[in-house]
């Protein structure tokens, strides 16, 4: 009822975790599909060796998180460790990477294809890291060819994450043209000041916003691009419950992945969504997740 | 979002260590821990280390932030969040509690909520001794690396022998991670339950980041208080920890 | 301690009435003036009666809300009635229009000014209205030339209300060279759905996001207009309580616009918010609300 | 967010006006209103009929969105939002409750929940006359234009009659406007306590649309009850409203 197949890809329940969540070590992400997840993507990683930015990098609120992480990540040769123990893990693993080339980018998707990931995910669209992600990602013609290159260079699926930080992202989900996969979104530019240090609170003054506030803004970018790219499209942002997966899937998407979530409810959410999900479609009468995709559309 | 809380008093406990009381309404448990926010410096983790009308943090100088922190005084403010983490389990069984160094920081609280504990206070020398005169209810031994005070040795095998000697229904441990990971294995050998709290580097203290997990267990959220079950599969304890960028590296 | 001069007008405080929101007519507009609003912004007002959407509307959040009015006016001619009203109501009214094309937009003003407006907005932002607003403001070019005109004819200040649903509002902000002052930020293009009518809630399918949860958004989007264009910036978004006001102050913001904490808090927050802002003032030794206008930026 | 209510009768009340009754533990007091959602046609203001177990609206076939209700069944879903607005402030004095058509709607709630009051239920001619028979315990009157039963003229005119004749506390009233306007009127100049349920064009139902708006009173946020003070300013009243786009129309 719940299993998926994106990319000739199996997942047993479209409920994945997103990348730069609890997903930097293999026995963390263990755990998370331990706790039900029917995929994991990793964190973001790159050419070298990054320590991130300095804390504080997370401002809590009570709708959601500012992050300004800055893409910490032990480097590509160091990842490959936790890419091997991942291996059998029983669900599909998603190699989440960033450069600042189109060469980087490529060189990266190869390393992850050999690790044995079993796609490839662009981020294009980090909010907050100088020269990387988003900066990108709102380029067409950039995206356009990052993603025909890694597409040239590896066998397996490509996936694009898109950032809601421009003016139209119908434009850019074009652009990614010969991605297997569209994912959106990343988070939204932000910011914090505390009014009694009379300062930002990040250290890098930007961050990006995720969790329920976000989740309008999704919803909405996932629903505008299924109606104009026939691609299959993994929601993300601020799904939190049983329902908000649902609008989800209704507004176009195939699957969702899980990221601020689980600092509010724990990582049995992937459990007690799956459940409530499938209780939700057998009331309905629907056999499969797949049969309410885009069903809001009419 | 943090609160702003007023330095109240600033006291000096060893060379090395001051600590700062403060007023705060929230309500955590022993064992759980505050994000300590010095703007324009840095934002690290802290123990409560006394929950009463008057909080209080208990802080090491070992480096820029703690530095900052160490120059703070009496009505100087500090911006915190938090209580965050699990904290200790208490019991009502004889208990033994080891702190080493700031560990003991840690452990306070919970010593004065225990009806019956006796208490390791370990550290290097003499003058690192944290909160020797604190607990005068209860039997406390002390143990220095150099003699200079008490058993001269480590504090694990001071316990050791205290264990021995007497039936504990808990053994409780903070400090310096081979010290922790010495006592587990002693707890684990003769099948004494056994809660330890650990120590990670933390980003963002709510368990999302993955910077402070070992072996699949965030400390921040999962912890920093673990017991015996999860002690035992984590083969990272006391050998590997990560760095800021999740890089594994030897303790 | 809380007046404040912006382009020559004098608001006795910097918490101004949002456009759109209890501002239809004057009779409600006096109301919110006497709960100690320092400034009115009308309702946005085209060139012909608009009835607006077909109810729904709104969509109300935990932490906001998604609407599509869809420019529901009485029409520039029949608005006169109402702004004839506000005439000697104590503070400046700042009459906001839309229009379609650069005339349009020339007529509205001149005829807001004609009415007693003692300054004109923009309204180049409204995410929602099919060739109005948003699909205007996102092009520099456009943006550029609407306000070069306006301001050639008339001659009461002309405010520049921004969308924040571009790639860079900070390109937006230098092509409205000419405007005497910036507003930031109009809603976010969001949309709900509704699992169990399994169809879009808003009868317009999309909406913009106002609230509490669109707060970290125009922050940023104040902080970075504020490094880089040299005039007063009116912050709006998600202004709920008097922290909320501080942080845009201290990003740059010269005033704030409230609108949807009114549904939650009632027009009573005017009263509130000033005299809680006073008091944090006193309390830190500042004379003016003016000196702690960007000083987050260091 | 909607709420999805089961409907789990419908019962045909006059040959225009249906009640639907379902089950929602939200908590309304008399007077309140909800925003009903018919997925695909519309969405419109609705008061509580009955604050039961069961809870109720009663709805005057009007337009599409009425139409749509109208042809509901038992099993049905309907969507809402709310409850909204300010209800009545009951009173232990006598009162006098003055409905006219669908007016009774919103009052039928006050009534069973008033100690001591009279009813006059007024309806242009017998057939559309509601909820005649619902309040045993209570005096009512019956006033219809045509005079096919009781009273024969408006409702306005019969409760003049028993004002004069009897010391009510307060007087309740819902209905048309010119009728609401002349019983305002009546208390006014007699120096009777009033409150009296407003209608207008409803769109947000939470007080920032500004669409409801009379004289600056919004009557889905600050009403739609308002009493004699509020109503006595209000220059409108009777007289004029607005459109969907805010023009003002004549009543
Ligand atoms: C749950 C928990 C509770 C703690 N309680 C106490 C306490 O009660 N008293 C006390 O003195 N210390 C405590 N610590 C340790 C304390 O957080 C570090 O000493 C402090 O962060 C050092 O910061 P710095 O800027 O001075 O050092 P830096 O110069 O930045 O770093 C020195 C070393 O401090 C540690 N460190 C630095 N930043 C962090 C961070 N964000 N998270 C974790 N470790 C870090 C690392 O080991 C690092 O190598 C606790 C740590 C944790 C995880
Ligand atoms: C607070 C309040 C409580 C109400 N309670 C009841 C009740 O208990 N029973 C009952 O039968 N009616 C009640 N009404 C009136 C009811 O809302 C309208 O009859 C209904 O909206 C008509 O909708 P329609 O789609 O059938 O009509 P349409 O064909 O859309 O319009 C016909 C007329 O209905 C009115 N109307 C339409 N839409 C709205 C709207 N969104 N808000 C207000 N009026 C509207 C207007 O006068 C309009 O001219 C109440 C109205 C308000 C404001
Ligand atoms: C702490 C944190 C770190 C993140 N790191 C990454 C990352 O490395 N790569 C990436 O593509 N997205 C990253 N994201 C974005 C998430 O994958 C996701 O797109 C976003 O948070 C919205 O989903 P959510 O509301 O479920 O969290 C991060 C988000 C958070 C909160
Ligand atoms: C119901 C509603 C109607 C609005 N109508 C207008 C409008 O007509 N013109 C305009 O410029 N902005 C309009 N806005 C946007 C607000 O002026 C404001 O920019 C936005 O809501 C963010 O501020 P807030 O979070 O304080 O509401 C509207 C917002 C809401 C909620
Ligand atoms: S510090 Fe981020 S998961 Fe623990
Ligand atoms: S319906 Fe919007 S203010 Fe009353």
């Amino acid at each position: 009822m719940l299993s998926i197949t994106i990319n000739n890809l199996h997942f047993p329940n479209p409920f994945l975790l997103a990348s730069g969540i609890l997903d930097e070590s293999a026995d963390t992400m263990f755990r998370i599909i331990k706790h039900g997840a029917g995929g994991v993507v990793t964190k973001s990683i790159g050419m070298k060796k990054r320590g991130g930015y300095q804390n504080p990098v997370i401002y809590e609120l009570p709708y959601g998180l500012i992050n300004a992480m800055g893409l910490p990540n032990p480097g590509i040769e160091a990842f490959g460790e936790e890419m091997k123990k991942l291996k059998n893990c029983g669900v599909p693993v998603i190699g989440s990477i960033f450069g600042g080339t189109t060469d980087e980018f490529v060189y990266l998707a190869k390393k992850m294809e050999n690790y044995g990931a079993d796609a490839v995910e662009l981020n294009l669209s980090c909010p907050h890291a100088k020269g990387y992600g988003m900066e990108i990602g709102v380029n067409p013609n950039l995206v356009a060819e990052i993603v025909g290159e890694v597409k040239k260079s590896v066998s397996i699926p490509v996936w694009c994450k898109l950032t809601p930080n421009v003016t139209d992202i119908v434009e850019i989900a074009k652009a990614a043209d010969k991605a297997d996969a569209l994912v959106m979104i990343n988070t939204l530019k932000a910011m914090a000041i505390d009014i009694e240090a009379q300062r930002p609170v990040l250290s890098n003054t930007y961050g990006g916003l995720s969790g329920p506030c976000v989740k309008p803004v999704g919803l909405r970018a996932v629903y505008d691009v299924f109606k104009e790219v026939d691609k299959p499209i993994i929601g993300v942002g601020g799904v939190c419950s049983w329902t908000d997966a649902l609008e989800y899937f209704m507004a176009g998407a195939s699957a969702v992945q899980i990221g601020t979530a689980i600092a509010t409810k724990g990582p049995t959410i992937f459990a007690e969504i799956s459940r409530d999900v499938a209780d939700w479609l057998k009331k309905h009468g629907y056999d499969s997740i797949k049969d309410v995709v885009g069903v809001a559309h009419r | 979002m943090y609160r702003v809380v007023r330095i109240e008093k600033v006291v000096q406990e060893t060379p090395s260590i001051k600590s700062f009381y403060f007023v705060d309404n929230s309500n955590p448990a022993p064992g759980q821990f505050y994000m300590v926010w010095i703007p324009g410096v840095d934002e690290f983790p802290m123990s409560i280390s006394a929950i009463d009308d008057l909080k209080r943090f208990t802080v090491k100088k070992i480096g820029d932030g703690t530095a900052a922190m160490h120059n703070l005084q009496e009505g100087d403010r500090l911006w915190i969040r938090g209580p965050y983490g699990r904290g200790f389990k208490p019991t009502d069984e004889p208990a033994l509690v080891v702190g080493g160094g700031t560990g003991m920081a840690t452990l306070a609280p919970l010593i004065n909520a225990l009806r019956d504990a006796d208490v390791i206070i370990a550290a290097r020398n003499e003058k690192e001794l944290l909160f020797v005169d604190e607990f005068p209810d209860k039997e406390v031994h002390i143990a220095t690396d150099d003699g200079s005070r008490g058993f001269k040795g480590f504090a694990s095998e001071l316990a050791a022998v205290l264990i021995d000697k007497k039936e504990y229904g808990m053994v409780y441990t903070c400090g310096p991670e081979p010290m922790i990971k010495a006592i587990v294995d002693i707890c684990l050998a003769r099948k004494i339950p056994v809660q330890a709290s650990l120590e990670r580097f933390m980003k963002c203290g709510i368990g999302v980041c993955d910077s402070c997990s070992i072996n699949g267990f965030r400390v921040c959220a999962d912890g920093p208080v673990f017991s015996e079950k999860e002690l035992a599969q984590m083969t990272e304890l006391g050998k590997w920890k990560r760095d800021p960028s999740g890089m594994k590296v030897k303790i």
